[in-house]
């Protein structure tokens, strides 16, 4: 396993405050995923694509961005990063009940399809890997504004990183050799992120490539590094470098954030086809959550009572949340089935 | 579930199973590829136990690229050996869509005919399965358009597994379209062990006098709960076609069918614009102008980009029994 | 050459590189990118001396990846530019065809309005240049079946000039598709300086009461021959349309003109079979029925995978005005 | 510059008539090449797209390759390669008239659309790099049949590889990704060779990719190496080395080799717009035609009296294919349009 050439320990000047945060964004992510496999379970959401096992690597990301400025466009099982991103735990109840309001589409799109304009987090399809090669034309359009001196109000004050995310099976896709090629060619403000849980559904990453993401990310003339993704703090320091190349145009890197899927790809899915009970058992072992806190309990920065504090305040979100948009109205169909909403109206401004 | 002998009621994806299952073990040059084929038998099952009873080499998992499954597919069977490829949704197919209509259905006619290619690339289309814009979408009017690949839309089980059969021993590509959401709605019987339904005939469901009902995949089934009730209940007697095959297209039986009826409703859940029932029309009004007798009407989807997740919405954009009902009538009146 | 002040006999890749010069000089947002589109001024030179003026930032040579001309495209319009994407040949643009499907297509829609996509994507289209299989496709009936992306195809050089300059403007995606055997072949009078041609509207090129012809691109230009040779030569007046915009379709004068002459021909070159021509021919039987007053004729080029090369096969392989002169005369003696 | 592990120098057992059959067919083809380009200055082709430059490699390829076995899927710049292979300077020139008889397709395909059947030379499209996942496929299914015992005529009583050619630009597709991905992780008999003329059309190799080709080949599990593609000799070497690899198993090789085109791209090119008159000029050194003819007097294997009696002979078969390629008719268009031409019919011997 390879290292980044560490520019300094980014995580060091984080303050206890900004570990709390990171903490809590990693309960708040969880305990709303567990609500989500309840109601699942339950018979009153259709569907469900989880983040388990996913959010200290999602959550130290998003914490690295400067949230809100740079360009961000994840997959569906990025729930931590998007709630760390300013998406709420409504915009999310909305999203798996399909009610009116939903942020992302407006219920037009499957849950866990994350899109909030207001918080730079881009559209996503379910084709996956197509994400990537956007983030890259993005990178370039940053770039591109900044060499012709183009300022606008987002960008004017300070540089932009366009980041994207993915699975390490999704690595095999066209697109992301296509995309990762103009990041590297262009030296562009680019960061990949692979959450790499060793898994495509049921098919184990020897089917899927023959070294590492990190590895064949170098070829690309892209920094391709490979972290413990379970791990918030070195998470947060690859990812803080990647941010600080990008912002001084030091050109592209590439994440591989190793972790596991604690839970089966989805709700449709049952791991237990394809993985044996001692793996199932074995993987628990890395659960991110139990592990950062111990650490801040162990630094003294966590203790019982905040937790318990944590717990309440989170369990009161998910349980507002899901009431709220269990009760919320369905959208109404005449707003989603006209071809007068396949096109914008003519900006003005445009002309 | 017990049956007559040699004939049991089935699921379509049974009888799917099935068909794959005995090709498999009639000819060792058929294998499987394609995203989790292997153990986890698919991700609707399709070749669940297939891993198993005929091992790695034969239900290959695929890397998680389209495009690389339906080129392995036609360099595997220029060497002699015969793919299935499993693309896990139609919506998935676009990343291979190049190699698709540039090559796959190309070779034999851009090598005057010397290389054929004996392929099957199976897809799951279809809505109403709480899939949202990208796991609900109808593919069968864009690959029709493409000269050089059959495409093959079997209604139920026991055209499932015998056009299946037929697909596998076609020295041609032949794209092979699954009704998702029928995979385990739809019924019937099957005959076991060997039979073939030839591609290309279509399939005369029910005999009428007063309208012409076009239908494949799903929305034959609603079609004939359509074709059911307006007889019931408004004494209206529909012929109703099922195409299976849209590529080679029955022309003959399309067009015979019109002539006795003089009307002409077609339905499919592809949305409305240059679907595939747009070349149905338009063949009734270029080669049956003199036999029309009302107009050529088409029942499909609205024209937006794709199917919606939000239950309520998904049910107002799919078509289903009423709508077609209600159109048979309207026209009808006519 | 000489033509009144201010307006000037052009050819129609030289109106589409004024479009382009003069949208990179209005806004600097404006910018190029394709395969060869630098230095090389493009294959067919649409972008010809614009690397020159502009410099490389601005008229970029991508790699060999037609998938990532458009991705990058989408993702640098989503960061207020304003991307002309260059596909080399019409027939390349399918690796990208995911792309422009399943993204491009659908931002807008999926995100309920949020994410608009301002980005051109410029093709050359078409047969009748030597280029055989994959230098001749028409491929427009395969993007006007896809919900969420603007179809323009001009035939004339202000058209051209004064669609492209609407394209670039437009807040939504454009496929401008280019007939390539016109480049140099086609001329006309292109007014100077900035003016738009929206978006939309078809245009009635030449009025008529026999029948109407339905054509577009390289076509309308051939039809017009047609018209004008069947109107001396039998005294046969034509009403032609020139569609120029294919999504979104002018229903209303495309079905106005039928209502007038009862009579239609639709020519396209692509394939016949769900070739774009066959969703006007089944607007007019589903919504003009009672005007009919003759079969709706098509006359498109044969199903077969592709343009030959061999000159001779090319030629009985495309339509021509005198293919399109019969198919007149036919249909008006009906 | 990396160079390959070598097992042993291959064109050490070259005989003095194996080089000059290498010479021979280098010549051959330059002097075909040449014919066409007069052709179409005499406006009696429409086009022509050249091997001129490339010769060298191409040649070694196809003599290391047991001819008429293994599965070769090239591209439309290796002329040099194909009639190496079996494709006679008529086959060739019916291409160029698009003339009855023409054996790649009829008359259907563009010049240079190689196709031979008999030959193993499989048939490809414009569409550049789809040829590689198809290659990659035919590995794939070489494979298969031995695991399950297949044999037929072909392959009973050898192993084979399957070969496909593509140029550096090409690489940029997707296709290169996702087909060198089935060869590394299934250890294909697979070899693609990428015939690096650094220049994909007008635009150069360090617009299309940061790394060679040989590097970024290895990271997919296939031996990537790089060779001097002018030198027939040292491209034997390489080659022989990948083939005797496919046939034992070692699994799929990936040869970048480099090598300058001394042309346009094709007759529709005008390569004085993007390259300096220097460069123009320096580029001939790297003629491999006069090199190898230098090579092989030196060593007393060639000598004026062969080289002229080889010259006769190529003007000789050039100026034959010619003629009879132009006197011959053209395909009836009735046997090319019908629908019927679409698809095979049923093959008894597949029920
Ligand atoms: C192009 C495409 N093919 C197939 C699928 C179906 N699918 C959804 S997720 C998935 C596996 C993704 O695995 P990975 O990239 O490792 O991400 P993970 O789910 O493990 O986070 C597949 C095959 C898809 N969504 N898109
Ligand atoms: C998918 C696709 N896009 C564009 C083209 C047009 N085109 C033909 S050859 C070529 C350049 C190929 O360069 P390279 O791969 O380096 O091969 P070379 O011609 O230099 O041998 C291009 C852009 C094509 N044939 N296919
Ligand atoms: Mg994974
Ligand atoms: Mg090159």
């Amino acid at each position: 396993m390879s290292t980044p050439t560490r520019e300094g320990q980014y995580s060091a000047q984080l303050t206890s405050d900004d570990m709390l945060q990171i903490y809590w964004y990693m309960l708040l992510s969880r305990r709303l995923d567990e609500r989500a496999w309840v109601l699942h379970r339950q018979g009153k959401i259709p569907f469900h694509i989880s983040a388990i096992g996913h959010e200290a690597l999602q959550v130290a990301a998003a914490y690295a961005l400067n949230r809100g400025v740079d360009m961000v466009f994840p997959y569906y099982r990025d729930l931590a990063f998007v709630l760390t991103l300013g998406y709420t735990p409504l915009d999310f109840m909305l999203g798996l009940f399909g009610k009116e309001g939903e942020p992302s589409s407006g219920g037009r799109q499957m849950p866990s399809h994350w899109s909030r304009k207001d918080l730079n987090i881009v559209t996503q399809s379910s084709v996956v890997a197509t994400q990537v090669p956007h983030a890259a034309g993005t990178a370039f359009g940053i770039k591109y504004r900044q060499s012709q001196g183009l300022q606008n109000a987002d960008d004017a004050s300070m540089s932009r990183v366009a980041v994207c995310s993915l699975g390490e099976g999704s690595t095999s896709q066209g697109e992301w050799h296509e995309g990762l090629t103009w990041a590297g060619v262009h030296d562009l403000p680019f960061i990949c992120i692979v959450e790499n849980n060793n898994y495509a559904i049921s098919v184990p990453y020897e089917k899927q490539a023959s070294q590492s993401v990190a590895e064949r990310a170098r070829v690309y003339g892209v920094n391709g590094v490979q972290v413990d993704g379970t791990d918030p703090l070195k998470m947060y320091d690859v990812m803080r470098e990647a941010v600080e190349r990008a912002y001084n145009g030091k050109g592209a890197t590439c994440i591989e954030a190793k972790c596991q899927r604690l839970v089966p790809h989805s709700s449709d899915d049952d791991d237990r086809t394809y993985r044996s009970p001692e793996e199932l058992q074995e993987i628990k072992a890395d659960d991110p959550l139990p592990a950062f806190k111990n650490t801040l309990m162990e630094m003294g920065i966590l203790n019982d009572s905040i937790n318990d504090e944590y717990e309440t305040k989170a369990k009161q979100m998910v349980n507002d949340a899901h009431k709220q948009a269990e009760s919320a109205p369905y959208p109404n169909p005449e707003n989603h089935l006209s071809h007068e909403h396949n096109f914008a109206p003519d900006a003005e401004g445009d002309f | 579930m017990t049956a007559p002998a040699k004939i049991e009621t089935k699921t379509l994806i049974q009888a799917l199973t099935e068909a794959m299952d005995e090709e498999l073990a009639r000819d060792p040059r058929v294998f499987i590829t394609g995203e989790d084929v292997g153990p986890r038998g698919g991700v609707f099952r399709a070749t669940q136990g297939l891993y198993e009873k005929y091992g790695a080499e034969r239900v290959v998992d695929s890397p998680l690229a389209e495009l690389s499954i339906v080129a392995i597919g036609l360099g595997a069977a220029i060497a002699d050996t015969r793919p299935i490829c499993e693309i896990q949704f139609g919506d998935f197919i676009f990343p291979a869509f190049n190699q698709i209509l540039s090559e796959v259905s190309r070779f034999y006619y851009r090598s005057n005919g010397a290389w054929n290619v004996p392929m099957v690339i199976r897809a799951p289309y279809g809505g109403g399965i709480g899939g949202g814009l990208y796991h609900s979408q109808s593919i069968e009017a864009l690959f029709s358009h493409i000269p050089g690949i059959k495409v093959v839309m079997p209604s139920t089980p026991e055209d499932a597994k015998g056009l299946l059969k037929s697909a596998v021993r076609d020295p041609n590509p032949v794209l092979f379209l699954e009704p998702k959401k029928g995979y385990r709605a739809i019924k019937g019987e099957v005959p076991e062990g060997d039979y073939l339904t030839p591609i290309g005939p279509a399939n005369v469901v029910r005999e009428g006098s007063d309208l012409t009902l076009y239908a494949y995949g799903m929305m034959m089934h609603y079609a004939r709960i359509a074709a059911e009730r307006v007889a019931r209940e408004d004494g209206i007697e529909v012929e109703l076609v099922d195409l299976r095959t849209l590529v080679p297209l029955d022309k003959e039986t399309v067009i015979s069918s019109f002539k006795k009826t003089g009307k002409a409703l077609i339905v499919y859940e592809d949305n409305k614009f240059l679907g595939y029932g747009a070349e149905i029309a338009s063949i009734l009004a270029e080669e049956a102008f003199e036999y029309i007798d009302g107009p050529i009407k088409r029942l499909a989807a609205p024209d937006v980009p794709g199917v919606p997740f939000s239950h309520p919405v998904q049910e107002a954009f799919m078509i289903n029994p009423d709508k077609i009902a209600d159109a048979i009538r309207e026209l009808e009146a006519y």
